[in-house]
């Protein structure tokens, strides 16, 4: 029945593809770029991937706009002229005709009985209710069937930030000249752009609180609808971001000090290794969140989750926040000091 | 009842999506930037409102009927004020409105247009856009 | 359908090759990283295709079920559910990457880099 | 049937402003366009759930809702800066 709503948005999708390949202003191909994530979230959902359509969403609406708007402030916001190459495009070619020619032997798309739906995703579904009593398939399997995947992925995004961190913070030793600092100087220069749009201070001191609400609803919601830890932490980071965006750095860091952030991304990991290693001291194996109850296997998992979904969402809140901070901070302290040619000022 | 409520729904729901394709032919065929804004918000308000309130009314008074009133309510305070943000940008970056640009043969870009024939009233429509400010 | 059952990958392989394009022949190091995204998006787009039954409903039991449920297979869900969030972390280091080039070199273009580089060793 | 509708009004929508958002000879056009693809973007998957059966999903329009709001104050911002720093320097 989605079939031809799914064909249209397809078509739109590489033609904004193609527009973001193509335009030669990097601005209004970050533009497009917001637009090509708006129909791949669109896609998601037609597909059935509610919980990936969700993440998408916060994460494509918000946050990656953010960071490419803020590199191109830091950079150049035009491409040079450049012919099209032709050596290129013959790989790309014969890259796409090997993998055309890779999924004929493939199942037709929806085909129910294709080996991937075949092998463990029944127990998954079989288990949502009679070990978990969680409707939400996906948080089960996120959270605890898998949930070695997923520490490892939080790990990830910590690993990430702290690369951010040591790239944009500054260099070597400068842990005393670092992002206390440079968050600082963005206060003296950072009021100036926002402050005369009083229609926009308002209404976010209004939004603000209302998408942090949301973000606490998503992420207890997660086991019933679409949501957990990873879209709530990504929608509290938009909020503490635009509080940022349009107050300034210097008054989000009264609101939540880098130093606070760079605390909570570790805890949220340790809290999420700290549950599967307190499953171990009651005689469980790592992650197997049943034996966290005395009484009830199911009422143990349950608190699992709700922990291991909380570490989540601590880490992604704090990874995007300080992610912000870096490159909204190196902004301003590039615009102090113009001579950036020097490779040991950090 | 049921009855009321299937047309109801169907009015709204076509008339809204009626009200978003009108707009986004304002979009693309109207002549300046200002103008499209006009076309652009005023689908994001009455067209996206109608669609909404459409498909509130077949979910039946349930929280899916709330949330998507919710989401409403803050499209309607969320789309003007971009829109309000996004235009004030553009005309602190001295982007003209088209019909403020006195009359030069050599400046007709748009040739299917129909002739601009009140420039007056664009001048005096300036002034008003800077007392709008703020 | 049956014809064109295969037609989502395709759609996706040709989204795969923008992206691919992109990432290999453009000098722009912006330009890249978006590439590597159109990428990205294209591989999780292909998983969750992948994921997709004919008749099946989103992996969410609902409150009250009337019948059997088919669901479509939460597995590649979880897996890019978390890839999402990991690329947008991982995008954020190459783009400091990006942002501390163009400090150190002046600009963000590939072939003006090499250039410079070129001039250091001579 | 009725949803069915809508979407192709929608979609219909979608097409003529992404031809803004690509054509757009101003940046400001394009984040007008964007932005009003993102509100239609809302609507799509309002009513794509209903189509499929399972409208408890108004989450998600609800996040659009609430999170494109950021965005487009991002935008707004780079705009005025890159004005300022042009002036500054």
């Amino acid at each position: 029945m989605t079939f031809p709503i799914e064909a249209i948005v397809f078509l739109f999708l590489l033609a904004t593809a193609l527009a973001v390949t193509h335009l030669r202003d990097l601005f209004a191909a970050a533009m497009v770029f917001g637009v090509f994530s708006l129909l791949s979230a669109g896609l998601f959902t037609l597909m059935d991937a509610v919980d990936v359509a969700f993440t998408e969403a916060a994460v494509g609406a918000g946050i990656s706009t953010v960071l490419i708007l803020s590199t191109l402030a830091l950079t150049d916001p035009r491409e040079h002229q450049q012919p099209v190459r032709f050596a290129p495009v013959a790989v790309v070619l014969l890259v796409g005709a090997a993998l055309v020619y890779g999924t004929l032997d493939m199942p037709y798309y929806g085909d129910p009985t294709a080996p991937i739906h075949k092998h463990v995703a029944p127990e998954y579904i079989e288990g949502a209710m009679t070990d978990f009593g969680i409707p939400n398939i996906v948080t089960n399997v996120l959270a605890s069937y898998r949930g070695y995947d997923t520490l490892g992925e939080t790990t990830v995004v910590l690993t990430a930030t702290v690369g951010v961190m040591l790239l944009l913070g500054g260099l070597g030793g400068a842990r005393h000249r670092g992002d206390a600092e440079v968050v600082e100087a963005a206060g003296d220069e950072e009021p100036t752009p926002m402050d005369r749009v009083q229609v926009a201070r308002v209404s976010t001191t209004v939004l603000a609180p209302l998408i942090m609400l949301f973000g606490l609803y998503v992420q207890f919601h997660g086991d019933f609808g679409p949501g957990g830890g990873f879209q709530a932490g990504v929608i509290f980071a938009s909020a503490l971001i635009l509080h940022g965006i349009v107050f300034g750095l210097s008054s989000l860091k009264r609101v939540v000090s880098p130093r606070f952030l760079e605390i909570g991304l570790a805890a949220g990991v340790l809290i999420y290794a700290g549950t599967g290693v307190a499953s171990l001291f009651r005689d469980g194996t790592f992650l197997d969140y049943a034996v966290l109850d005395h009484h009830s296997a199911q009422h143990g998992r349950h608190l699992g989750i709700l922990l291991v979904e909380a570490g989540v969402g601590i880490t992604v809140t704090c990874a995007m926040v300080l992610i912000f901070f870096f490159f909204a901070g190196r902004r301003a302290a590039k615009s102090e000091e113009p001579g950036d040619r020097d490779r040991r000022v950090a | 009842m049921v009855l009321f409520i299937e047309i109801a729904s169907w009015l709204l729901l076509v008339g809204g999506a009626g009200f978003c394709i009108v707009g986004a032919i304002g979009l693309l065929r109207m002549p300046d930037l200002y103008s499209r804004t006009h076309a652009a918000t005023i689908t994001d308000t009455l067209g996206a409102g109608m669609v909404l309130v459409g498909l509130a009314l077949q979910a039946g008074p349930n929280l899916t009927a709330l949330k998507l009133l919710m989401v409403l309510a803050f499209l309607l305070y969320t789309s003007p004020v971009s829109g309000h943000a996004l235009v004030k940008a553009a005309y602190s970056h001295g982007i003209k409105a088209e019909l403020d640009v006195p009359i030069d043969p050599q400046q007709v870009q748009i040739p299917e247009r129909p002739a601009r024939d009140a420039p007056t009233d664009s001048a005096r429509g300036k002034e008003g856009a800077d007392d709008v400010s703020d | 359908m049956s014809t064109f059952g295969l037609w989502h990958y395709w759609v996706v392989i040709v989204l795969m090759m923008i992206g691919l394009y992109t990432v290999i022949a453009r000098d722009n190091l912006v330009k890249k990283v978006m590439g590597l995204n159109l990428f990205q998006v294209s591989v999780i787009m292909f998983y969750v295709s992948m994921g997709k039954v004919e008749g099946g409903t989103a992996p969410i039991i609902p409150e009250q079920a009337s019948g059997p449920v088919v669901y479509s297979n939460p597995l590649p869900h979880v897996l890019m559910l978390t890839a999402i969030v990991v690329g947008i972390a991982t995008t954020a280091m190459a783009l400091s990457l990006v942002v501390r080039i163009r400090e150190t070199y002046g600009t963000t273009e590939e072939d003006e880099i090499r250039k410079l580089d070129r001039a250091e060793h001579e | 049937m009725m949803f069915a509708t809508a979407i192709v009004g929608i979609l219909i929508t979608m097409a003529l402003a992404l031809a803004r958002a690509l054509k757009g000879p101003t940046v400001f056009d394009r984040i007008l366009a964007a932005n009003m693809f993102g509100t239609k973007t809302i609507l799509l998957i309002a009513a794509a759930g209903f189509l499929t059966g399972r409208p408890d999903w108004t989450d998600l329009a609800l996040v659009y809702a609430l999170v494109n709001f950021a965005g487009t104050v991002a935008v707004l911002k780079y705009v005025r800066f890159q004005d300022m720093a042009a002036g500054g320097e």
